[in-house]
């Protein structure tokens, strides 16, 4: 009899300790990141899918299409054409052509190109209402980017010194950026 | 589907009238299963006849892929075969391929690799405690463990750039080195883990519904675990004290001091404890690591961009967040494998759950099952 | 009465609902092939009794006849159902015997109503006594605890005894295979 | 003509009406919202849940539900406990100590119930070793 | 139990590796030594830790699977897990039982071959309970026949499968 | 129209109550399996317990007694449903079966 | 113009009023509890999933309206557009009828709960019996709608609401039984009006009454809480065992109904135990009784129930019999007999 | 099999008794604003969903919190994560026994197109949930980030009431 009162009597300490627990939390300020208004920015490695990095020299890829990144690909969602422009030395890719909804971000592909031409994006939040977008040409990617650029700078590209590590594009009106804590 | 019949109709043949049983189906897309787990039970009312675990809902040819891509391309899969303790099964394979090519790995890249494990371990268990706490019907634990456990994430996604599925270990160390930021980060999570710790004491074990729930429930003796295979904390809940980490020491491990907790109760409640417990002893195990963490390179020096195994068969076991976690590789000395194998301890311990189960009450069973920590791919794979 | 126009027929309305009721939940207890119907038709016919209950003056009653047959027996019998008998075959249609056994059955119950119909045409009612409205509840409770004292301990050890012998039988049935 | 029976008893009605309309309303509008064309692929739409899985066996079955004993200790006991109601209303009342012993009685043989039941093992949830009815 | 091991036709690439490898760079962390089991009939091959991944191994007939894991099972070692491995080329199947032991640093392998184009083994699903799903598994990928198995039906694979896929010949 | 109004008329309730019984007196006998049965069974009661309160309302010595004797009724309909249940739950475990004509063939 | 216009709506007001001042009353006062309970269970919802998430860190809805005011609108709507879907081989009659015959009760039984001295619908003398008696009818009905869903899960579930819901009923009643001994009735505004005053002479504090009187307002508060099927008690949603537990084949508005009838029923379970307990719509200190008072002791509890649900983890079902069986009525058979003591033994002496 | 078609007008066609496009527009807001998840999760991205579900994202705020383990209250089903040959004919249940109107996201690289798992033989898996029933946003990624995961969700409202009404996020 007076264990189970004392069973009763703990059982319901506890209880009210659990309830007590739930209340402090209530108070405290909320750990939610506001997505859409506010954003993380992604951490240096975050590895979005692949894109092709900038010479910045001439502001045109660096990749040769030497298809060691396709190779080392495990998912085969990299095809990698080249053509060797007149003049140049060295070919260069035409297209790049990533199928993004097969690839299982494991970074072979950056790791196995030897010459830093592709990198992970920063695209964290791609949805779409067709899985043909996530197919996707890196190349043809670049060079709008690349035009588009030219034609906000007005100037031309190759004289734009573009950082390895593009700036970020201008945070929408009220948004507020959220350091990884 | 090779549905037994006889069980509800068998009896007819023999002039007896059909038993009182029902075919209750659980999964595949159940909320108690944490995946696609099947759960076939036979029931008499509310006690458990026979409860079947049908599996293989997201069999995702593993071992299908290991014979068909090279060492490094199979890499990034370990990651998905257990996704709540990746940084394990990655650390499993490429010490199977460092066994084997005779890489030596740098004592900084097996450091680093302990913290990671052990955060990775701790996050596991963290979703596995929510998870669980969700199958008794307790939706707010979950969601502070999913709090504690977004810290752990921020920090491996700094080093690694993911958060689930890691692909940070390589053969021969690491693809890079931590920064200061992770080790102040890190050693911030262990002072701030410490008192959410208590804090989910207070909330939840010392809870007396909870405990009503768990205590004395479903309990595993150690031979079924020994016949059975059981490993992990599930073996540990019923007293035996075998850890892979000790037995069979690897990579940094014996450089510890850490204990391997055991509950000799063998209940669902000695499980709960063991991992409650496990934390405490992983935070203990990151606090060495970053205080002994040695300067030096994360990569070994010769490690051939193409990595051919001599023949023969390797192996190499890990002690996951799950259990025992081993690989098999069987090279023929080419650039593939010929064969790989993966030993998963949720396949072991989930298969014990029909004999454990038998006679149990639908709840209890279900707190059984939680109590074992399944991830559904990594018993299907 | 006059705060409601028309009340009179309002509460003839009612009458005549409840009396459908019963009826209805009767017939439905009676005649409908799944079993677990008839529990409902009996639940049904009980709330109906306990509308008539109340126009009998008795709203203590009809509460306790909803609290005691539906909250209780009718739970009991599903209770019931789903151990021992989901469903019951749908009967093989013999006309005649339903006829027959409708017959015997509308015969008794004519007779017992003319029985009833001549007690009370011989009596002499006159505007029948309004006696109980609330304090009903208050005269049973009184009569419960003095003259009506030893009833009261009785029923409780019936009851008592019921569930002994109830616990009983059930568990003896559990035991054999 | 009983004006606070009968105007209890039209409330009553009028609530009992009110909840059933109530309830009922969404419905009709539903009737007049809801989507119709489907876009089903398998027809399976009108299959019992059972997780995905295309249900072995009837769900209307021989459910031996445990909890019988506990229905049936409840209907004795449920219909006891009403008995007290009227004995409670009036219960406060200059009346002797007789009321109490009586109570005490009552109460004392419906707790033989609890005890009954308790020394019998209703209440207890053990698991089953063998497999019933085998 | 025969103490012969029985020479096992075709040449495996194993044979090579599985001499005790003098090479090892480290010494053990923990050494195996003495045999723990040396007191059992079944001989037992010491391999070297470091470089394989496990301590002991045996290769038997076929039919000794069962008395080896019964004895074993009387030493306390639990199963770690069931495999195959098709050797297409020899025309042979390998079925591969782990084992290691609960308190002491100690694995334990055993394989057997037997003939692809008639692959059956006893289960040892009747000592260790837990080889149950395993068996299954390896019948599942590999065709391999647990006779006695209680219940050999697709594990992994769909309810209706008849395809092993890790035969090194199976085409989707 | 009367002037007594409808629920006013001890005949609407003794034509209930024999409807009642009938209906049960029918469902009694026509029902295959005892929970049928029992369920007839409680229509009778009911039967019987409207006639009582009917009578008590319309010729009332002392308006508590019908009611309380009504009250008795249904608690012992309630121990005679929980005696009755408990016994179907036994045949039925020991012969499988509830139907009334099973059980016959049974037994003889 | 306005002047005149409301003048003339005054005027008709009037007219109607005097002409049938009843009916308008039922009327006004049907639409206004049809209201409150349609709002309360809208909102009900938002409370509590805004608390849930306070309690949880994190906001809640926020994105639709204000603070996600508009949400449960949207959810409304949402629902009032799903296909209704009865799946084959139910017993369909049953199925439909399941939900109203769920609502109606509550909302039939909110009839007599007293707001304030005036507020309310009507005051019936055996108001607190009734309110049991359609509880009852709920009870039947959640059981046949988990029944007729011909779902193993449902089925189930169903089974185990009711032997739940009846076990925790005994220990309502008793306690009930113990209020109503105390008060010497059962009608709920003369309950209310029993406890006027400060709030020490609310029923929950009237310690010399009976000692255990705080035990007996937690036993009711349990009871409650398993009544009305909420954590840890909820057993008709055990998820993690029964997907959705006997509303599991409801879809659409089926659910929704459910829904809303579960919190119509919290809100008459916190009511009654307003009025039984912490003294309605008397106000704590004595004076500016009202409505406010009541609705605040009731939103408060409705806060407590909210707080509790996503503080513990769900009951073993039968550990929740066992608590009933075993603990709440000894514990409420022993506070009967101790307050009809105390009624006897010490009240003749003190007065 | 069908095609996956125009959903702006399979809605006009789900309710062809309103005729007012205002009411349309109501309904439709409704509908995107309590989007009642299945609780659903296969495999890895399962995790994210539920990281998205937890209090660092809180998918509470677009009142899609209410995961419903009932397929029958639920109006969106997340497939998240790899759908193989057994569980095809399963989910294609439960996704017949949502009711109208429903929607399907397919999160992470697994269901939309196989994503890792597919390669020149593969025996298991499906290779992508569009191929078994209709699917209204994708998601890439493996796994997506919770982010994502509630992108696509207001890709969805986006879908339903034609406008969106939060700022887009550049990702940094
Ligand atoms: S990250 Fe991996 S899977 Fe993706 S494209 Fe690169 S190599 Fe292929
Ligand atoms: S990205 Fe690098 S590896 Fe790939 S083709 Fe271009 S240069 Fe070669
Ligand atoms: S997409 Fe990637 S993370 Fe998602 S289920 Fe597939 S493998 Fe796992």
């Amino acid at each position: 009899m007076k264990s189970a009162l004392k069973e009763i009597a703990v059982g319901f300490n506890s209880l009210i300790t659990g309830m007590r627990i739930t209340l402090g939390q209530f108070f405290k300020r909320s750990v939610t990141l506001q997505y859409p208004h506010e954003s993380l920015k992604m951490s240096e490695r975050f590895r979005g899918h692949i894109e092709l990095v900038k010479d910045p020299a001439t502001g045109k890829a660096i990749c040769y299409a030497c298809k060691l990144c396709e190779r080392a690909c495990p998912s085969d969602c990299i095809i990698v054409e080249g053509a060797k422009l007149d003049g140049a030395k060295k070919r260069s890719v035409t297209t790049y052509q990533l199928d993004f909804t097969k690839c299982s971000l494991c970074g072979s592909c950056v790791e196995a190109c030897r010459d830093g031409a592709i990198r992970f994006s920063h695209d964290y939040n791609l949805a779409s209402l067709s899985k043909e977008e996530f197919v996707m040409d890196l190349f043809k990617r670049l060079e709008t980017e690349r035009e588009e650029e030219e034609r906000r700078e007005g100037k031309p590209a190759s004289a734009v010194p573009v950082a390895v590590k593009p700036e970020a594009a201008q945070p929408a009106a009220g948004q507020t950026k959220v350091e990884v804590k | 589907m090779t549905e037994k019949a006889d069980f509800l109709t068998g009896d007819v043949a023999a002039g007896q009238p059909p038993r009182e049983t029902f075919v209750l189906n659980l999964g595949p897309q159940h909320p108690a299963t944490h995946g696609v787990l099947r759960v076939k039970m036979t029931m008499d009312g509310e006690y458990i006849v026979r409860a079947e675990p049908v599996c293989g809902y997201i069999h995702r040819m593993q071992e299908k892929m290991g014979e068909n891509r090279t060492y490094a391309q199979f890499l990034p899969n370990t990651s998905r075969i257990d996704y709540l303790s990746a940084m394990t099964y990655t650390h499993a394979f490429v010490g199977a391929v460092e066994r084997a090519a005779k890489i030596p790995v740098p004592p900084r890249a097996e450091y680093i690799r302990v913290i990671t494990s052990e955060l990775n371990r701790i996050s596991s268990h963290l979703v596995w405690w929510g998870a669980f706490l969700l199958d008794l019907g307790g939706f707010t634990p979950l969601l502070y463990a999913f709090d504690d456990r977004e810290k752990i994430l921020d920090l491996l996604e700094a080093i690694t750039g993911a958060r689930l599925t890691y692909c940070y270990y390589r053969f021969g160390g690491l693809c890079n080195d931590v920064d200061d930021s992770f080790i102040k980060g890190t050693r911030e999570f262990v002072a701030h883990m410490r008192p959410r710790l208590k804090m989910y004491r207070g909330l939840v074990t010392e809870n007396i519904i909870f405990r009503k729930r768990l205590e004395g429930i479903g309990p595993i003796s150690q031979e079924m675990c020994r016949k059975y295979g059981a490993t992990g904390p599930v073996i540990r809940g019923s007293g035996v004290s075998y850890d892979v980490r000790r037995v069979e020491p690897y990579s940094a491990y014996p450089e510890f001091d850490f204990e391997i907790p055991t509950f000799p109760g063998g209940d669902s409640m000695a499980r709960y404890l063991v991992r409650m417990e496990e934390m405490v002893q992983s935070l203990r195990i990151i606090e060495q690591a970053l205080d002994k963490l040695p300067a030096g390179p994360v990569m070994a020096d010769k490690v051939p961009r193409v990595l051919k195994l001599p023949a023969g068969d390797y192996c190499y076991a890990v002690e996951a967040a799950r259990g025992r976690f081993a690989v098999r590789i069987v090279s023929d000395n080419k650039e593939i494998p010929y064969r790989v194998k993966l030993r998963t301890p949720s396949l072991s311990n989930l298969s014990l759950f029909e004999e454990a189960s038998k006679g149990m009450l639908l709840p209890d069973a279900l707190a059984l099952m939680g109590s074992l920590d399944l991830v559904i791919p990594d018993i299907d794979r | 009465m006059k705060a409601f126009p028309a009340s009179e027929i309002i509460v003839s309305a009612i009458f005549i609902l409840c009396l459908a009721t019963t009826g209805l939940g009767a017939l439905i207890a009676a005649l409908s092939v799944r079993i677990i119907r008839s529990v409902c038709g009996l639940a049904i016919c009980c709330i109906g009794l306990a509308g008539l209950y109340y126009f009998l003056h008795s709203p203590f009653l009809a509460l306790m006849e909803i609290l005691i047959y539906v909250g209780a027996v009718c739970v009991t019998i599903v209770f019931a159902i789903m151990l021992a008998e989901p469903d019951e075959q749908p009967q093989p249609d013999r006309h005649g015997a339903n006829i027959l056994w409708g017959g015997i059955a509308l015969t008794v119950s004519v007779a017992l109503l003319w029985g009833l119909w001549r007690l009370s045409c011989e009596a002499d009612f006159t505007s029948p006594p309004n006696l109980m409205t609330d304090g009903s509840i208050r005269a049973i409770g009184i009569s419960l605890l003095t003259t009506y004292s030893l009833a009261f301990e009785l029923i409780s050890l019936v009851l008592f005894v019921a569930i002994l012998g109830a616990l009983a039988i059930a568990r003896t049935g559990r035991t054999k295979p | 003509m009983d004006d606070a029976l009968f105007g209890d008893l039209i409330y009553i009605f009028a609530f009992c009406l009110g909840g059933l309309v109530f309830a009922a309303g969404p419905f009709v509008v539903v009737h007049l919202l809801a989507a119709r064309k489907t876009r089903n692929v398998s027809n399976k739409t009108q299959q019992a849940i059972e997780c995905g899985i295309d249900p072995i066996g009837d769900a209307w079955i021989r459910y031996s539900a445990v909890y019988y004993l506990y229905a049936l200790v409840f209907v004795a006991f449920a219909v006891d406990v009403l008995f007290l109601i009227p004995v409670a209303v009036v219960y406060n009342r200059e009346f002797p100590i007789r009321d109490f012993v009586e109570l005490l009685i009552f109460v004392g043989i419906l707790s033989l119930v609890i005890v009954y039941a308790w020394k019998k093992g209703v209440f207890e949830w053990k698991r089953r070793k063998t497999i019933p009815n085998s | 139990m025969n103490p012969a091991v029985p020479e096992i036709p075709g040449d495996s690439p194993l044979k090579a590796a599985q001499a005790p490898a003098e090479q090892a760079a480290v010494t053990p962390a923990v050494a195996p030594w003495p045999n723990p089991l040396a007191h059992l009939q079944i001989p037992f091959r010491a391999v070297d830790y470091e470089v394989k991944g496990y301590h002991l191994e045996v290769t038997v007939a076929p039919g000794e699977v069962v008395a080896v894991a019964t004895q074993l099972d009387k030493e306390g070692l639990a199963l770690d897990t069931i495999t195959g491995v098709d050797w297409m080329a020899e025309g042979q199947m390998e079925v591969v039982y782990d084992y290691f032991h609960l308190a002491k640093p100690l694995r334990v392998v055993v394989r057997t071959r037997i003939p692809r184009d008639k692959p059956e083994i006893d289960t040892i699903s009747g000592v260790f309970p837990g080889a149950n799903w395993h068996e299954r598994e390896t019948h599942d990928f590999f065709g391999i026949k647990f006779l006695g198995h209680p219940d050999l039906t697709p594990f992994l694979l769909p309810e209706d499968a008849t395809y092993h896929p890790l035969r090194k010949d199976f085409v989707a | 129209m009367n002037e007594t109004p409808l629920y006013d008329r001890p005949e609407i309730y003794f034509a209930a109550a024999a409807f009642l019984l009938a209906v049960g007196i029918f469902g009694l006998i026509r029902r295959r399996t005892l929970i049928g049965m029992l369920i007839s069974g409680e229509l009778i009661f009911s039967a019987a317990t409207l006639n009582v309160m009917a009578f008590n309302r319309f010729r009332a010595p002392d308006p508590a007694v019908g009611q309380i004797f009504v009250l008795f009724i249904m608690g012992l309909a309630a121990a005679e449903v929980g005696i009755a249940l408990s016994i179907i739950i036994a045949v039925y475990r020991n012969y499988r079966s509830v139907k009334t004509k099973e059980l016959s063939e049974l037994n003889g | 113009m306005m002047q005149s216009l409301s003048g003339f709506i005054a005027g008709f007001w009037q007219f109607i009023a005097s002409l049938w001042p009843e009916p308008l009353r039922l009327v006004l006062f049907l639409g206004g509890i049809m209201a409150f309970v349609g709002l309360n269970a809208a909102y009900l919802v938002w409370v509590e999933r805004k608390g849930a998430a306070r309690f949880q860190r994190r906001p809640g809805p926020t994105e639709v309206g204000y603070a996600g005011l508009l949400q449960p609108i949207a959810d409304a709507v949402k629902l009032l557009t799903k296909q209704l879907i009865v799946p084959a081989g139910v017993d369909a009659t049953l199925f439909r009828a399941a939900p109203l015959m769920v609502m109606a009760p509550a909302l039939m039984s909110l009839a007599v709960i007293p707001f304030s001295d005036v507020l309310s619908a009507r005051n019936i003398n055996v108001g607190l019996l009734m309110i049991f008696a359609f509880g009852s009818i709920n009870v039947m009905a959640l059981m046949l709608g988990g029944w007729s869903s011909r779902n193993k899960y449902a089925i189930i579930s169903a089974a185990r609401i009711v032997s739940q819901n009846v076990a925790y009923e005994i220990p309502m009643l008793l306690v009930v039984i113990t209020m109503v001994m105390v008060t010497g009735t059962m009608n709920l505004s003369d309950i209310v009006k029993a406890q006027a005053g400060p709030f020490w002479h609310w029923n929950l504090f009237k310690v010399w009454v009976n000692p255990l009187m705080p035990v007996t307002f937690l036993i009711f508060y349990i009871c409650m809480l398993a009544e009305t099927n909420r954590a840890p008690f909820d057993m008709a949603e055990a998820e993690s065992e029964l997907v959705a537990g006997a509303y599991t084949e409801y879809s659409g508005m089926g659910f929704g109904v459910f829904f809303m009838a579960e919190y119509a029923n919290i809100l008459l379970g916190c009511s009654l135990a307003t009025v039984l307990f912490l003294g309605g719509w008397q106000s704590p200190i004595g004076i500016w009784s009202g409505v406010v008072w009541f609705l605040l002791k009731l939103y408060f509890l409705v806060f407590s129930v909210v707080w509790i649900r996503w503080t513990f983890p769900r009951t073993q079902f039968y550990g929740l019999l066992n608590l009933s069986w075993k603990i709440l009525i000894p514990v409420s058979l022993f506070t009967l007999i101790l307050s009809s003591a105390m009624l006897k033994l010490i009240k003749p002496f003190a007065a | 099999m069908e095609a996956p078609e125009d959903n702006s007008q399979l809605l006009k066609d789900c309710s062809p008794y309103v005729k007012f496009a205002k009411l349309d527009e109501l309904l439709a807001l409704g509908r995107a604003n309590s989007l009642w998840p299945l609780t659903f999760g296969l495999a890895c991205c399962a995790i994210e969903m539920m990281a998205a579900g937890a209090s660092r994202f809180d998918l509470a705020r677009f009142g899609a919190e209410v995961f419903r383990p009932s397929p029958r209250q639920a109006d969106v089903m997340i497939v998240a994560g790899t759908v193989n040959k057994k569980m095809a004919a399963a989910i294609k249940t439960l996704y017949d026994q949502m009711p109208e109107p429903k929607w399907v996201i397919a999160m992470g690289n697994c269901a939309i197109s196989g994503g890792p798992f597919v390669f020149p033989g593969q025996y298991a898996v499906i290779e992508g949930v569009d191929k078994l029933f209709p699917v209204d946003v994708f998601i890439p990624g493996c796994p997506p980030r919770p982010e994502a995961l509630i992108e696509g969700l207001l890709k969805l409202e986006e879908k339903l009431t034609g406008k969106r009404r939060w700022p887009v996020v550049k990702p940094e």
